[in-house]
């Protein structure tokens, strides 16, 4: 079942690249949406075909929270904000594109030297895995909303999934659930920080001074 | 002579002991006697203050900067703040060094220990650094001119007699273990030397204030004693012992020297402060006549630091002299120089502190009062507690001029012991027999005064004599503000040395043929406070600003930060 | 005991000899003067009387002034007393001679100058500040000229002892006439004229001059005080000759007489030199004063120099 | 039982807090437990528990030691909050519940001998002391809570990363306990173990405080009360220090020590070199003294970087660094309280208002700055030892010039806040009895361990050294 793995890996690193790339914060939710339902399936390819329970359970948990739960909190709080898109990037769609080549290949050519202890199902896992955490960190550096910040948080935890789904047999699961649910509250407490912000900002917008914050 | 107590007691380092041996017992001896005589006049000093903010307890911490009102002064305390905890880590940083090449953190093993050049090198720079702000080389003596005035006489006494000397005694401390210097040390010892001295008996000569006069003074005088440790290292690198003693035994003289003088000179300016409540030097005039005994001591004072024989400046100088003269003939060519330029750097400062004292004492207490100073009209208006510790300093100042082999087992054994050279080995005689001449010279010069004195006497008669104004030359309408001020005094050499004083003057031009009022200012600015720290701390603040206004709060930078650090590491670490 | 009285008896020879013949100088250099102007001059004993007539004088004091005034000049004769002791004089061996006495001899001039401005300033008068601050203004240049000398010296003889200084070892120096003392004596010379207020530096016979120097400070002082510091100077003028002599003509014959003969007659010229200096040359304008001690260190620096490159 | 009790009891305790109650009682009821989590604590120190849950909780001296800071720490804070809410009306629910569940995670970290688990502990202690930062309810503060919170969870993201890396790496032991690994330390993947040791080190570095990812700590420490900047600069930033020793401890076994500590050196040069360049000009004493905190971390891994004396030195600059975090932010803390804020165009002269917390400004200035009898001084000298002893000279130079300009930058504006001219505040709240206890308490403390180092501590001290192969 490698190749379905391999085509997922590439997947994701593409659609991290294209989140990159976006402007539109809603575009950017639905991509995200998108890539945690593509690596919501990896579990299910990682036995060559045996699907186990466990594996379709941290599928289906991976799908409703990520490709879900999340984009749904995104949205809701999006709705709270009155702008919709992205005022403006740092970086625009070719400078964009051109950092997240050159970090892709990094995270390859450091790929390079590892050597994989012959467990994994595909090669790509580890390079891919990286090129997303990279990409998501560099949609982090370059996006100016609170919303796409939080957008390219969840990119690099999907790389750090895509990641961990490799060790599946090694972790024992308590660890990894206190994981996953960490992963989620950290997303929860910072759509209420966000929620906060905006109605400090609403406040404070409306006695006419306007914070400054960033550039949102 | 040595002796080691070991307390039961641990700190984060080890264990703690104290030690007596000959180096401790001057610096000791200097501290007992400035002590104890400036407690006795603090009691009578501190009286009208009673009830007021204990300034003292200031002081002792350097704080005095801080709380005082003028920023120049706020701002000097805190270049010493900074430079003094700069030293201490120095400090630290070269017992570590020395620890680690010894192997120990014990002053025995270390002394014990034949350090490489390059750390004893290392070593001795660092001590430099650290002991140098502390004892007030130049140029970071900045502190000292504003921290000394700023507190009360008699702490300004101890400050300047024993606190910048605990600089010196780390310098010996740290010559005396590190027996390897390179020659190159001497040298750079000697060079300080001559520069601060030189630096601060000019510097001390362009100022206004008592009190801040007398503290460019411990400048000079912690140059001489850096050109006589100088000379004793170069004696102890070129293997000539009795160099080495000489050098040595002659700069901690002029420790306990200068603690006696500098300390009674102190006191003697808190007096005339005391009474007058201004140490504007161009403010007074006349006070002997008021203050007899007051001037009298002081006077003491002035003759021992100018080196004038009868008095035990002179005595210290003629070993650090005798000791360069020596050097003259028995050091390579090199030393020769050396010691040629130290024999004229410290004649040069024997020459202007004469000036200085001329200065000092003939505005401040001879002539006419230059305005009306307020004082309550008694005849010394000094109190006994105040007088007391004076006259015990003056004595002591005279008793070692006259008596110095009372002290030259005292200071030839610190001098041997620093040394590191065996007492018989060293031709002590042919600088005691010298003293000895020099001594039985001052006795007879005095002998020759009272003689004179007699004869003067026998010419005279015992009819008082006619007490007339002073001639001024046929002019009538004289006034006391018309006398010579310290100002115009130094004027001359602080002209000839104003590119390295910073001499400013303003106004003092008279235009017209009736001219009206005109204004003159003059005033001697420190070189090295006025063109390398404050545009230094100009500079830091400058660039902090710039720094500061560029410093953009985003966290797209924030991360931006650690995604190149990152990376950095990835490549650097796994290529 | 009879070692103590030998000491005695040379002391006072000592003396005896500058005490009698010290203020002989003044009259020389007057009539040389006096010569060159085309007069006859007053006689060659006429400083002996004028001192005679000041110490039978009474003194007057200014209301102003303290003990320190009264103080100087017996402070400033006494200096000049011991250094006579330290100076040899020809044939006559200087009494007291010991490592280091070129320290003792310029400290002890030193002290003498201290008192000499402290009595200036003790007047309270602007003249006498005036005066006393040019003193201590050039003698700090030409303290340092004469240390540079004495440095000199020092490493051509290899001591420390004036006497050994400008003694035993200078003929032999001399071999080939050494340029490096014909420096040393013409920086000596200098300094010798600034020392003793001779004329290009200041001059002795005026009191009323802006330009002046020493003779402004003792303007307050009268009668036997006057006597006590014109004697004193007339003493400091014979030991620079002196010493000045001893390095010019290293003769020593051995024979007492002759010699002694060189050494006064040594003097008697020195006394004409400067007379005939002081009758060509003009008072220098005060800021080239400063020019010409300088000009003495430089020639000090300059045989320092060639010493140590000869090392 | 015990460790399973000390992580528990606080939790049940945050959990009674959440019910409608007074703010005095939620204090007491913090104080009470800190003292009973303190007292269990400290008679560790004679008998250390044994291993709990199958060896996922094992107190060694590394966790007794940071333990015990803790305590005290969280003591200081509770008593401190005593004082501190006489006057502060606003509702405490989830202050205090946060600081408890605070206290129970990072109890959980320093027992925890699994690397997952530490990392989950770790995480959480950000999630908590997230809203504690945002107690003013302003916009600066959520400000800064926000960017404390992205930037600490991006690190703590890349730690997770560096666990797994390391369980590749551990692949053989197929575990992430901590024995495990050491003792199958030969078995380790050298090339994936290096991956993670980068991952790990920027993941919690970042957590920690470290230049360049320290940017979180002036906005943090800036807008949070002076309480929880203590216990986020002496006690969430040296728990990370903890996980950087354990990985300290497993690159010493593999023999990857030079690589580690080069590393290290690195980004403690870094960090000493950030606040010196950004303290000559900072009005704001919470700003500043966050900055200085980015230096003590600085020392705390330039320490361990160095090896030797320089392990001693960060393992006792551990429990000086917190004390100095005490008195400096506690400091900070009251004075804010009483001028409404901490910068220094409002704040001038404060000895002359107020005395006491003017010479505890002092105090705090000496003790954070390093200098004698303030034991601080003592281990910032033997982490200089160190330097000289591992013969990096230069690097002692660059420690001493950039103590020197933190010193003169902190002092700067310390100074002015004390001896400036003095302001008229609004009407003057009096000095609190309890705040200025915990200050002098701490400070007293400070300066005893300064001029004595008692032999149990010094034992733990190398008992813990050893441990890192020091």
């Amino acid at each position: 079942m490698t190749p379905w793995i391999d085509v997922i890996c590439i997947l994701a690193v593409f659609l991290s690249l294209t989140l990159l790339a976006t402007h539109r914060i809603v575009g950017m939710i639905k991509i995200f949406a998108v890539q945690s339902f593509f690596l919501g399936l990896v579990p299910l390819f990682l036995h060559g075909g045996i699907i186990a329970g466990r594996d379709l359970a941290v599928s289906l948990v991976t799908m409703v929270l990520k490709a879900g739960l999340v984009p749904a909190v995104l949205f809701w709080e999006l709705r709270h904000i009155s702008m919709r898109s992205e005022v403006r990037p740092i970086l625009g769609l070719g400078a964009s594109i051109l950092c997240g080549a050159v970090l892709i290949a990094v995270a390859f050519w450091i790929s390079l030297a590892m050597k994989l202890p012959g467990k994994l199902e595909s090669s790509l896992v580890l390079p891919c895995s990286l090129a997303t955490i990279l990409l998501g960190f560099m949609t982090m550096v370059t996006r100016t909303r609170a919303v796409t910040q939080v957008l390219g948080y969840m990119v690099i935890e999907n790389g750090i999934f895509l990641f961990a789904l490799s060790l599946f047999d090694t972790m024992p699961v308590p660890i990894e659930m206190g994981i996953l649910l960490d992963i989620f509250v950290a997303v929860f407490v910072m759509a209420i920080v966000l929620n906060h912000i905006n109605e400090e900002f609403e406040r404070t917008r409306s006695t006419g001074r306007r914070p400054r914050w960033g550039e949102s | 002579m040595e002796k080691i107590f070991r307390g039961p007691w641990t700190v984060p380092f080890g264990e703690c002991s104290l030690r007596l041996d000959p180096l401790n017992l001057v610096f000791l001896a200097a501290i007992v006697v400035l002590v104890l005589s400036s407690a006795i006049y603090g009691t009578g000093y501190l009286r009208p203050y009673r009830g007021k903010k204990p300034l003292g307890i200031h002081a002792f911490f350097y704080l005095v900067f801080m709380a005082a009102e003028k920023p120049a002064v706020r701002q000097a305390g805190f270049i010493y703040l900074i430079a003094s905890h700069c030293a201490t880590f120095f400090l630290f940083l070269m017992f570590f060094l020395m620890a680690h090449a010894a192997g120990s953190m014990d002053f025995d093993v270390m002394a014990r220990t034949d350090f490489p050049q390059a750390v004893a090198a290392l070593a001795f720079l660092l001590a430099l650094a650290g002991f140098g702000v502390k004892a007030g080389f130049l140029p970071t003596h900045i502190w000292l001119p504003y921290a000394h005035p700023a507190a009360p006489a008699h702490i300004s006494a101890l400050l300047s007699g024993i606190a910048i000397k605990m600089g010196i005694y780390g310098i010996c401390r740290v010559l005396w273990i590190v027996k390897t210097l390179p020659g190159w040390c001497g040298y750079t010892l000697l060079a300080l030397g001559i520069v601060s001295g030189l630096m601060g008996v000019l510097y001390a000569l362009g100022q206004h204030e008592l009190k801040r006069l007398l503290a460019y003074h411990s400048i000079e005088n912690i140059g001489i004693i850096a050109v006589g440790l100088g000379v004793g290292l170069l004696g102890r690198s070129h293997q000539v012992p009795f160099l080495a003693v000489l050098g040595f035994g002659g700069a901690l003289l002029h420790v306990v020297n200068h603690a006696l003088f500098k300390g009674l000179l102190f006191l003697g300016a808190g007096s005339v402060i005391h009474r007058t409540h201004s140490g504007e030097m161009d403010h007074l005039g006349g006070l002997a006549k008021t203050m007899p005994w007051t001037a009298g001591f002081f006077l003491a004072g002035a003759l021992s630091i100018c080196g004038l024989p009868l008095f035990n400046g002179f005595v210290s100088e003629f070993l650090i002299y005798f000791g360069l003269f020596t050097g003259l003939r028995e050091l390579p060519p090199e030393g020769v120089v050396a010691c040629s330029l130290g024999i004229l750097s410290l004649a040069l400062m024997g020459a202007l502190a004469l000036a200085c004292f001329s200065k000092v004492y003939g505005i401040v207490f001879l002539g006419k009062p230059r305005t009306d100073i307020k004082t309550d009209g008694t005849p010394e208006g000094t109190p006994f507690s105040m007088l007391l510790p004076m006259a015990i300093l003056a004595a002591l100042c005279l008793w070692i001029g006259l008596v110095p082999q009372s002290v030259t087992g005292l200071i030839f054994g610190g001098g041997t012991y620093l040394a590191h050279t065996d007492a018989f080995a060293v031709r002590l005689g042919t600088v005691l027999g010298p003293l000895a001449t020099v001594v039985r010279m001052a006795l007879l010069f005095l002998a020759l005064i009272l003689g004179l004195v007699l004869l003067r006497r026998l010419f005279l008669g015992t009819k008082p004599l006619p007490v007339r104004e002073t001639w001024s030359c046929g002019f009538v309408a004289v006034s006391s503000r018309i006398q010579y001020t310290s100002a115009s005094f130094a004027r001359m050499i602080v002209e000839l040395m104003k590119n390295i004083l910073l001499f400013r003057r303003r106004g003092g031009q008279v235009t017209g043929v009736f001219p009206g009022k005109a204004h003159m200012k003059s005033s001697v600015h420190d070189a090295s406070e006025e063109m390398i720290f404050r545009p230094g701390l100009a500079l830091s603040n400058e660039i902090s600003k710039k720094l500061g206004h560029s410093r953009i709060r985003y966290t797209q930078l924030y991360l931006m930060y650690i995604l190149l650090f990152l990376v950095f590491l990835l490549i650097w670490k796994l290529k | 005991m009879s070692l103590l009285f030998n000491k005695a008896v040379t002391f006072l020879l000592h003396w005896l000899v500058i005490g009698a013949l010290s203020p002989a100088l003044f009259g020389v250099i007057a009539r040389v003067k006096a010569f060159f102007a085309g007069k006859k001059g007053p006689s060659l004993l006429q400083p002996y009387f004028d001192l005679a007539k000041l110490f039978r004088k009474k003194c007057v004091y200014s209301s102003t002034t303290t003990w320190i005034f009264r103080a100087s000049p017996v402070v400033s004769l006494a200096v000049m007393l011991i250094l006579s002791l330290m100076v040899p004089f020809g044939r006559f061996r200087a009494p007291v001679q010991f490592p280091g006495d070129i320290l003792l001899v310029a400290y002890l001039l030193a002290l003498g100058r201290f008192f000499m401005i402290l009595a200036a300033l003790d007047t309270g008068s602007s003249f006498e500040g005036m005066g006393a601050s040019r003193e201590a203004f050039f003698s700090c240049l030409s303290e340092l000229a004469l240390f540079m000398n004495f440095i000199t010296l020092s490493l051509l003889s290899e001591s420390l002892s004036l006497s050994r200084m400008i003694g035993a070892d200078i003929p032999m120096s001399w071999k080939g006439l050494d340029p490096v003392l014909l420096l040393v004596v013409g920086s000596f010379f200098i300094v010798l004229l600034a020392e003793n207020c001779r004329i290009p530096v200041d001059d002795p016979d005026t009191h009323l001059e802006l330009t002046m120097i020493h003779e402004v400070m003792i303007l307050d002082h009268s009668g036997v005080d006057l006597g006590y510091l014109l004697y004193a100077s007339a003493m400091k003028l014979f030991l620079f000759f002196a010493i000045l002599v001893s390095i010019i003509i290293p003769v020593r014959t051995g024979h007492p007489a002759v010699d002694t003969g060189i050494f006064l007659g040594g003097v008697l010229a020195m006394a004409v030199l400067v007379g005939i200096v002081e009758s060509i040359m003009a008072r220098l304008r005060l800021n080239r004063v400063r020019l010409l001690l300088l000009i003495a260190f430089a020639l000090a620096f300059f045989s320092l120099i060639v010493t140590l490159w000869r090392n | 039982m015990t460790l399973i009790l000390l992580i528990a009891v606080p939790l049940i305790a945050a959990l009674i807090v959440l019910l409608p109650a007074k703010n005095i009682f939620r204090v007491r009821l913090l104080c009470a437990v800190s003292l009973f989590h303190a007292s269990v604590v400290a008679s560790f120190w004679w008998r250390r528990p044994g291993p709990e849950l199958q060896g996922y909780f094992v107190l060694d001296p590394l966790g007794l030691l940071l333990l015990s800071i803790l305590d005290l720490l969280f003591l200081a804070t509770s008593f401190f909050m005593i004082g501190y809410f006489e006057r502060e009306h606003r509702n405490n629910r989830t202050f205090t519940a946060c600081i408890l569940c605070l206290l129970s995670m990072t109890t959980m970290v320093s027992v925890s001998y699994h690397l997952g688990l530490m990392w989950v502990a770790i995480e959480t202690t950000t999630l908590f002391s997230a809203p504690l930062i945002s107690f003013h309810r302003n916009w600066k503060s959520l400000e800064a809570t926000w960017k404390y919170l992205l930037v600490c969870s991006v690190g703590i993201a890349l730690a997770l990363m560096g666990t797994f890396f390391l369980a590749i790496a551990a692949h053989e032991t197929r575990t992430l306990l901590l024995p495990a690994i050491l003792n199958n330390a030969p078995l380790l993947s050298t090339s994936w173990l290096k991956l993670s040791v980068i991952f790990l080190f920027v993941g919690y570095g970042c957590k920690m405080g470290l230049a360049p990812m320290h940017s979180w700590k002036p906005e943090a420490y800036g807008q949070a009360t002076g309480m929880v900047s203590v216990l986020m600069a002496g006690g969430l930033t040296q728990c990370s220090f903890l996980a950087l020793m354990r990985v300290s401890q497993i690159c010493h076994k593999t023999g990857l020590g030079d690589f580690y500590g080069s590393i290290l050196i690195v980004a403690g040069v870094l960090s000493l070199v950030v606040p010196a360049v950004f303290l000559l000009d900072e009005k704001s004493l919470k700003r500043s003294f966050a900055f200085s905190s980015v230096e003590h971390v600085g020392l705390l891994v330039l320490g361990l970087g160095m090896g030797g004396v320089g392990v001693f030195g960060a393992l006792f600059h551990m429990i000086n660094n917190a004390l100095a975090k005490v008195v400096m932010f506690l400091t900070a803390g009251s004075l804010a309280q009483k001028y409404g804020s901490s910068r220094a165009p409002e704040v001038r002269g404060v000895i002359h208002l107020y005395p006491v917390t003017g010479i505890f400004l002092l105090v705090a200035l000496l003790a954070g700055t390093g200098m004698f009898p303030f034991a601080t001084f003592h281990s910032e000298l033997l982490i200089i030892n160190a330097s000289v002893i591992s013969e990096h000279y230069v690097l002692a130079g660059i420690i001493i010039v950039c103590l020197a300009v933190i010193f003169m930058g902190i002092s700067r504006l310390v100074l002015d806040l004390v001896y400036g001219k003095p302001v008229e505040p609004a009407p003057a709240p009096r000095e609190n009895l309890f705040m200025n206890i915990t200050i002098a308490a701490a400070a007293a403390l400070l300066v005893g361990l300064g001029l004595w180092m008692p032999a149990p501590l010094s034992g733990l001290l190398h008992e813990a050294a050893a441990l890192i192969g020091a």
